[in-house]
């Protein structure tokens, strides 16, 4: 009853200003005051778990010593499954419409602007692993007109948010890497194992790695890492004891374009 | 006053209706298009933007060049352009359209589109793209109405209306130049990267735009009792020459500093462009064939008898408006995304159902154009008695 | 007046279109669509009792929690939800609600259906039975 | 200043507060929910069907269509087929785009007083598009309402729905006809509220409808958005109502549901006694509904009835003499 | 005359806000000048119409001389009209006060009276329909828009439907077709049945039952008229025309109204008609007994309409002519397209018209049997049947007012435009959206063109004399032409007045200045014995 009387308080309130026609804005401010403190208990709160890896910024090092071919595969396929990533097969599959989060690619491709003449055979024949640089300074983010990509502030992951793309690929013309694809068609039949713990995507919808920010949150490393056989090392960048940056103060490593002001978080030791 | 474009000869509805079948089939692929995704254009990883947002770039110039007639109008009372500021208008308001039509074409989650409004991003150039072009295509309608309402009915446009057509001076520009900020501002794309970007821009769309113009006030001529005058088609005849070559003036800037300095990341796509990179060429005769006809229509231009006589100056019109669509229509979009940033190369041809898209799009600006400027001549003819 | 049947044939037609409840339903209509399709709770749903609000909070404001968690999710990294109750819970559709109501046809698409809503969860997010 | 408002927004806001305390404090929410509903649709039947047939019961003496434009005369004129119709079908046309396009309203001008004694008449679109966007938005609102009446849903309405809700915005997906309804509905108010010539002309009878309709509007966008209520509840009422199986379902429903309700039924009751049954008239209007073509078809007046008249007899038996001496022929010598 | 204010004072005053009192509360203004005088008894008499009093009153009295049942009778007569117009029922049904047609009255426009919007000048009508005969009016009364017949409604209804022309242009924009002169028709017959009636009505309708036409012309003098004008045409252009009178057999029978007979400068458009059937060697007669095409009684009542009109058919049948041709007005013509084959059809006589001349059938005439004057005539030359020199009508420049009643009731809009672009070089139209189907009133229609009430016809016709200015300051036009009777009668003081330099023609006067007869002398005047030559020679020039 008390409930009761209170609502036809609350809603003879808004007849009253509802045909009088002002009252959507009224009405919206009583809904707030509503979420801020429902009937019993106490509002909902949002954590971050127990379980979860934080950081200030990830990164990681890849040590293209290490990489060849079935390896590059076995990390692909490693990440490309549990995210469902197509896999286009048949005959109307176009590869240039392909969609890659982590793939391998030659020296020159991986570094174009820093192929030395006379490189090493071995070298420049080597796979080379790339995927998304979670810069930290993304040109991504800054072109996106809806912040649907974004950097999360708390670990510096360059995060994709599928609900609020519009697709209008901004993004993938302001990344200097190719890092981004996008989805020309439904994915869905392209996928050939779901993995029911991650979303697909839709058409018409930009997609890249995430550095695998649903398995931080539950205390994982990426997929690609730990698939890696130790070629990848992921870690804190800003904490000086976290195995990267004792990697990168032991070996000397690049970045891709490193003119462009991008500061990628993930290192190359060649 | 509307009621003047629900009047019309054969011709005109017959033209009307070809419109509205162009825009039918465009419709019917752009739904395919909804259905199945992008991935029925021949747009790529690589290569994320084609024919869609190329015609968009052109056309924000065309957009862009009423200026051409309103800033000589109302800034130095150059009465010649009275009769055809507002031809000028419409032509800004059919062309803005299109050019959110294919913004809109281009998305791959047009239902989404909203968003832009609902989180403003002020660092997205896209941002500013949306504001200017909305506020440009409410500033052309707003004007261009009034005015012509204004002098139909033989009283003074509201007072409300001089204090917008100034702002619409800059704001022609600038439609313009942040259209050439969501290309020049992306690093990694060394075609785009240069700050002549704008400035080319504009020289491209103050010729294109006015040279359309001209050939628009022909076939207003032609087929209505509208003239809008020797005097004013060549005021505007001399715009588009200088245009024109300060536009190829700033194009061989840019072949300079790319050929002079030899840096691969800006020579490559020049490169592709004229000469084909790694065996891939398919833009080498269209890049010909545009530089061919900007200077044969320089050369045309710039011999007065040439741009006096009318039959020359149409040719030299069409030349031009060829010659920029191709270099911005065709070349300027792909031209940048080819060799991709990774120096690896996939090259971009248009698909049959995005032509047709594409088409269906034009069609709708030339219906709107058609009915506008039925309206204006109709008005015209009117006050003529 | 030779407008008079033309007149009635008209307001025949209007009436049929205004009563197009009762004829359609009589003639289309589920039996008892005047009862709301019964939502099958699955074992593991009837053993939990409550879910992560009221029943009565969940039948009008699911969408907007759903809403709220993928937005805390993805754009905060989030990934726990404590209830009014108190109980924690991860907010994800795919684990935790479809974890419980693992029959989607029996238990979100009845009400759905039976009110026209057709969200587009779907497009994305797998459901059990999608996946066996 | 012409206050005719405030009766019917009073009475609209009085409608709604007796709804609402009728359910929420009495408990009358059979009376509410299933009395007034059937009541209502009840009254709106014999209304309205009266109101037809007591319009066709009158006659339609003569043929008087207002002609928008040029005859048919001459072969080689060209005749302005659907402002003056001169076949069935052109009249047809020209029904066609009066009711689906407004088309009298779509030459709406203004007066204005310029300088130096001059007159301009400005063409205006506003009240034409006011107009569109609120009767169009209406209707594709009802429609979309009878995913609430039938059950399963036509395949029409979850059409309809997919097209209005293509906007991906707010949760639930919000309609846009139900914004546009409102925002032509408010549209339409303020210009009789702000104009002074519509104020003056203005009856409570037309802001009665108008608030209603913004009542129905705005209750229901709070159904949706703000206090929200069980839709599937709902359903089960209004399915029981479509079924004539009537009840209310377990569990209730909240008492705004009830005065939505209660401003539809009003609205619907209210029709047949009001100016609201335009939608019925329009189609009957013998200026708008009839052919040009009086000289070559004769129209038969159903009462036309002898008259007295001045024959020719008369009047040569009154001028004969004249008339002979003038050199004009008669009959009778 | 002489109490009208100045041009530019009535200009300046026009006033469009609203009044503060509703517009239920102001009594009308039946001062003098703002109304017409009431009928003379002895017309009401001749018409076997109700009588209120042999004496003389005004409407300025305060009781005025109705029978102590008058409210039973308009109850009755209302009553009776709803059932027989489906048009009146709707009309009070439908309306929904969207305001479209409020600015779209001349009266309006010019006099700012609220009561002057269309949409008032039926609620008039319409707050008494609620009252008495709906079931929302019983109940609510005043809040549904109700109220009682008093004397003062009564005596608004007397004002304000002898301020209505019936030209229509409301019903075009109203988005139901609701037609303020089928209201105010009604509001007149209403008025009718307690005798209140104007005298500028009442009086041509006797006389035209009388004696065949509004001006009461008897048959000798109807001829000694004609003939009078052909001494003019016979000075003028040196032929001689005997025109036949009466005549049976004839194979046309030509009707005009009676204005063309005996007011200028309708009578030289008589003369053009004249010159035209000569040219043409037309079988055709007049005739005395329908000498008029008009119609005074479409503004009293449907019953006197059909009275008067009567005598077309019955004259064409006595005579035996194949069919009809009608001269250039505009209620006649209203009367004959959409009332005459109903009313008095279908006719006894002839065929469906078929010009003699080109052999063209006038389809649109087929039951009828009446043609436009400028229907046959715009045949004509689309044939090439006329001899004309339009460089006689050098020394005008021409536009065209369109008459309310062949514009919207006829559609009547290209005809004589065609006519006009072939006898004289100089025409020039008026703004689109004063002209055709959106044209505006003289002002005068309907039987306002009365003396009494000028200051109130200035008013109305300022909408169209404003359109003239413009075409006059910006062409130089200096003739407005036109193809009605009471637009020749009423336009020239309108003109005088708003507009000084533009004189009025009939299409067909044109015509006649323009058409080269056989063995005509060399024409040095036009047909108002003005001098051709004057400015000729200044435009051969330019």
């Amino acid at each position: 009853m008390e409930n009761s009387r209170r609502r036809f308080l609350k809603n003879a309130g808004f007849s009253v200003l509802g045909v009088g026609a002002g009252s959507m804005l009224i009405g919206l401010s009583a809904h707030t005051a509503k979420a801020a403190g429902p009937d019993g208990g106490q509002r909902p709160q949002f954590s971050m778990g127990d379980k979860a890896m934080e950081a200030e910024r990830w990164g990681m090092v890849v040590d293209t010593r290490k990489l060849n071919d079935s390896l590059c595969r076995k990390m692909q396929e490693a990440c490309h499954s549990i995210h469902n990533v197509p896999e286009p097969v048949g005959e109307s599959a176009r590869r240039d419409q392909i969609i890659k989060w982590i793939w391998p690619t030659e020296f020159k491709h991986a570094f174009p602007g820093q192929e030395v003449e006379f490189l090493a055979e071995d070298v420049a024949h080597r796979p080379i692993v790339v995927l998304c640089n979670h810069c930290d300074n993304p040109p991504c983010v800054q072109a996106c007109p809806t912040k649907a990509t974004f950097k999360r502030e708390r670990d510096g992951i360059v995060m994709m948010d599928f609900h609020r793309c519009i697709g209008c690929r901004f993004c993938m013309a302001a990344c200097p890497f190719g890092s981004r694809s996008f989805n020309f068609r439904d994915p869905r039949p392209d996928i050939e194992d779901e993995n029911p713990d991650f979303p697909t995507r839709m058409r018409g919808v930009v997609e890249k790695c995430n550095f695998c920010a649903e398995r931080l949150a539950v205390g994982k490393k990426p997929a690609c890492v730990e698939a890696s056989d130790g070629a990848l090392t992921f870690g804190d960048l800003n904490d000086p004891d976290s195995d990267v940056r004792k990697l990168l103060a032991e070996q000397y490593a690049i970045r891709r374009k490193p003119n462009l002001g991008t500061f990628p978080s993930v290192f190359y030791i060649v | 006053m509307l009621e003047k474009a629900l009047r019309g000869s054969k011709k005109y509805w017959t033209w009307l209706l070809a419109l509205a079948v162009l825009i039918a089939i465009g419709f019917f692929f752009y739904l395919r298009q909804l259905y199945t995704g992008l991935g029925i254009t021949g747009m790529s990883r690589d290569v994320t933007w084609g024919f869609y947002i190329a015609q968009f770039t052109f056309l924000v110039g065309v957009a862009a060049s009423a200026v051409m007639l309103v800033l000589p109008y109302y800034l130095h009372d150059y009465k010649t352009f009275g009769k055809i500021t507002v031809i000028g208008e419409f032509l800004a308001v059919s062309s803005v359209l299109m050019c959110m039509l294919f913004i809109i074409v281009d998305l791959g989650q047009p239902m989404r589109l909203l968003n832009v409004i609902f989180y403003p991003t002020p660092n997205s150039m896209l941002f500013w793209d949306m504001i200017v072009l909305n506020g440009y295509l409410f500033l052309n309608i707003v004007i261009g109405w009034n005015v012509l309402d204004a002098e139909r009915n033989g009283v003074a446009p509201e007072k409300w209306i001089k204090p917008l057509i100034y702002i619409s001076i800059p704001w022609a520009v600038s439609i313009h130049t942040v259209t050439a900020f969501l290309y020049c501002g992306l690093p990694g794309r060394g075609f785009w990267l240069t700050a002549i970007l704008a400035p080319r821009f504009l020289a491209s769309a103050f010729a294109a735009g006015p040279a359309f113009l001209i050939l628009l006030a022909f076939i207003i001529r032609k087929f209505t009792s509208f003239d809008a005058g020797t005097k004013a088609i060549q005021a505007l005849a001399k715009i588009v020459t200088y245009a024109v070559i300060a536009n190829l003036f700033f194009f061989l800037c840019e072949v300079f500093v790319a050929a002079y300095s030899q840096i691969p990341e800006h020579t490559a796509h020049l490169e592709y462009l004229f000469f084909g990179l790694h065996g891939h060429g398919a833009l080498v005769p269209w890049m010909w064939t545009s530089i061919a006809l900007v200077v044969a229509a320089i050369i045309l231009l710039v011999i007065p008898q040439a741009r006096q006589n009318e039959t020359t100056l149409g040719f030299a019109c069409v030349f031009v408006f060829v010659g920029i669509w191709i270099d911005k229509g065709l070349g300027m979009i792909s031209g940048g995304f080819v060799p991709n940033p990774l120096h690896e190369i996939t090259e971009y041809v248009p698909t049959v159902p995005e032509i047709l898209i594409t088409i269906g799009v034009y069609a709708v600006g030339f219906l709107v154009l058609t009915v506008l400027y039925k309206v204006v001549t109709g008005v015209k003819e009117e006050l003529a008695g | 007046m030779n407008d008079k049947n033309k007149i009635i044939a008209g307001l025949v037609i209007f009436f049929l279109a205004v009563l197009f409840p009762f004829w359609f339903n009589l003639i289309f209509g589920a039996a008892d669509a005047s009862t709301a399709p019964e939502t099958e709770l699955t074992d593991k749903a009837k053993k939990a009792e409550t879910c992560i609000a009221e029943t009565e909070d969940m039948r009008t404001e699911h969408m907007q929690i759903l809403d709220q968690w993928r937005d805390t999710v993805v754009r905060d990294g989030q990934r726990t939800y404590v209830a009014e109750d108190g109980k924690e819970y991860e907010p994800s559709l795919s684990n935790t609600c479809m974890d419980c109501h693992s029959n989607k046809e029996k238990f979100c698409d009845r009400c759905h259906n039976y009110a026209s809503v057709d969200p587009y969860c779907w497009d994305c997010h797998t459901y059990p039975e999608e996946t066996e | 200043m012409n206050v005719a408002y405030l009766y019917s927004l009073i009475a609209v806001v009085v409608l709604g507060l007796i709804a609402y305390a009728g359910v929420e404090a009495a408990g009358l929410d059979v009376f509410f929910g299933v009395i007034i509903p059937y009541l209502a649709l009840i009254v709106f039947l014999i209304g309205f069907a009266n109101k037809i047939l007591d319009w066709t019961k009158s006659a339609v003496p003569f043929k008087i269509p207002t002609t928008g434009g040029q005859q048919k005369s001459l072969s080689w004129i060209r005749q302005n087929k659907f402002d003056s119709p001169y076949t069935t079908g052109q009249v047809v046309v020209r029904m066609i785009l009066e009711i689906l396009l407004f088309r009298s309203l779509f030459r709406n001008s203004r007066v204005g007083f310029g300088k130096g004694q001059h007159i301009a008449y400005k063409w205006v679109v506003w009240l034409w598009l006011f107009a569109i966007l609120f009767h169009y938005s209406f209707f594709v609102v009802v429609l979309r309402h009878l995913r609430f009446f039938a059950e399963p849903v036509p395949f029409f309405v979850n059409f309809l729905e997919k097209i209005d809700g293509m906007l991906q915005i707010l949760l639930p997906n919000l309609f846009l006809s139900g914004v546009l309804l409102l925002g032509g509905a408010l549209l339409l108010l303020l210009r009789r509220v702000l104009l002074p010539k519509m104020a003056y002309i203005s009856r409570p009878a037309d802001y009665f409808p108008l608030f209603l309709i913004i009542g129905i509007a705005v209750t229901g966008l709070m159904m949706r958005y703000l206090d929200k209520v069980d839709v599937v509840r709902v359903k089960e009422l209004t399915m029981g109502l479509a079924t004539l199986q009537p009840g209310i379902p377990e569990g209730g429903i909240s008492g705004l549901f009830y005065v939505h309700l209660f401003f539809v039924s009003i609205l619907v009751a209210y029709i047949p006694f009001s100016k609201l049954m335009h939608m019925g008239g329009v189609f009957l209007s013998p200026t708008r509904n009839q052919a040009n073509n009086t000289r070559a078809k004769r129209h038969v007046n159903p009462w036309n009835y002898p008259v007295k008249t001045h024959t020719y007899e008369e009047y040569e038996d009154e001028f004969r003499d004249k008339m002979k001496e003038a050199g004009l022929p008669v009959e009778k010598e | 005359m002489a109490e009208t204010p100045k041009p530019e004072d009535l200009y300046q005053n026009i006033d469009h806000t609203m009044p503060d009192e509703a517009w239920e509360e102001i009594p009308p203004d039946l001062s003098k000048g703002k109304f017409c005088y009431p009928t003379k008894p002895k017309n009401l008499d001749y018409l076997d119409m109700p009588t209120p009093t042999k004496e003389e009153w005004s409407p300025a009295d305060e009781e005025w001389p109705i029978p102590d049942n008058w409210q039973e009778i308009i109850h009755e007569g209302f009553k009776d009209r709803l059932e027989k117009y489906r048009s009146l029922k709707i009309f009070m049904d439908v309306c929904v006060r969207c305001g479209a047609c409020a600015d779209k009255c001349h009266f309006f426009i010019g006099t700012g009276d609220p009561k002057n919007m269309p949409v008032l000048r039926a609620e008039l009508l319409r707050s008494v329909y609620r009252n008495d005969f709906t079931t929302a009016g019983r109940i609510l009364k005043k809040l549904s828009g109700g109220r009682p017949l008093t004397k003062q409604v009564l005596k608004e209804w007397f004002s304000y439907f002898y301020q209505c022309t019936e030209c229509r242009r409301c019903s075009l924009y109203c988005p139901y077709g609701i037609d303020t002169a089928e209201i105010t028709m009604m509001g007149r017959e209403l008025l009718s049945l307690l005798g209140l009636n104007i005298n500028w009505i009442l009086e041509p309708a006797a006389n035209c039952f009388r004696t065949g036409n509004h001006l009461g012309i008897q048959p000798h003098a109807f001829r000694e008229m004609i003939d009078f004008f052909c001494d003019d045409i016979e000075e003028i252009t040196g032929v001689r025309i005997e025109p036949t009178f009466n005549r049976k057999g004839a194979e046309i029978l030509f009707i005009t109204p009676s204005g063309d007979v005996f007011a200028d400068p309708g009578t030289y458009t008589m003369m053009g008609y004249l010159l035209l059937f000569e040219h043409l060697g037309l079988d055709y007669t007049l005739s005395t007994y329908a000498s008029e095409g008009g119609n005074f009684g479409l503004f009293t009542s449907s019953e006197m309409m059909k009275r008067l009109n009567s005598k077309m058919f019955a004259e064409a049948e006595r005579l035996g002519v194949k069919w009809i041709l009608g001269g250039e007005c505009g209620h006649m013509w209203r009367v004959i397209h959409q009332y005459m084959d109903t009313m008095n059809g279908p006719p006894n006589f002839g065929e469906t018209p078929k010009s003699p001349i080109t052999g063209t059938v006038f389809e649109n005439a087929a039951s009828t049997r009446m043609v436009h004057i400028t229907e046959f005539t715009a045949d004509l030359l689309r044939h090439n049947k006329l001899k004309l020199d339009p460089s006689r009508n050098d020394n005008k420049v021409v536009t065209f007012h369109d008459s309310c009643n062949p514009s919207r009731a006829m559609g009547l809009l290209d005809e004589p435009r065609y006519v006009l672009n072939s006898v004289c070089n100089n025409f020039y139209d008026m703004p689109e959206n004063t002209i055709r189907e959106q044209t505006f009133c003289c002002g005068s229609g309907s039987g306002l063109n009365t003396e009494e009430i000028m200051e109130l016809r200035m008013l109305g016709g300022l909408p169209r004399a404003n359109a003239v200015k413009y075409v006059h300051e910006k062409f130089g036009v200096n003739m407005l032409s036109c193809i009605c009777a009471i637009d020749r009668a009423a336009l020239p003081p309108l003109m005088d007045y708003w507009v000084p330099g533009v004189d009025v023609t009939g299409v067909h006067e044109l015509v006649g200045n323009a058409l080269v007869m056989d063995g005509e002398i060399e024409r040095t005047m036009d047909l108002r014995f003005e001098p051709l030559n004057e400015e000729t020679e200044e435009d051969a020039d330019e």
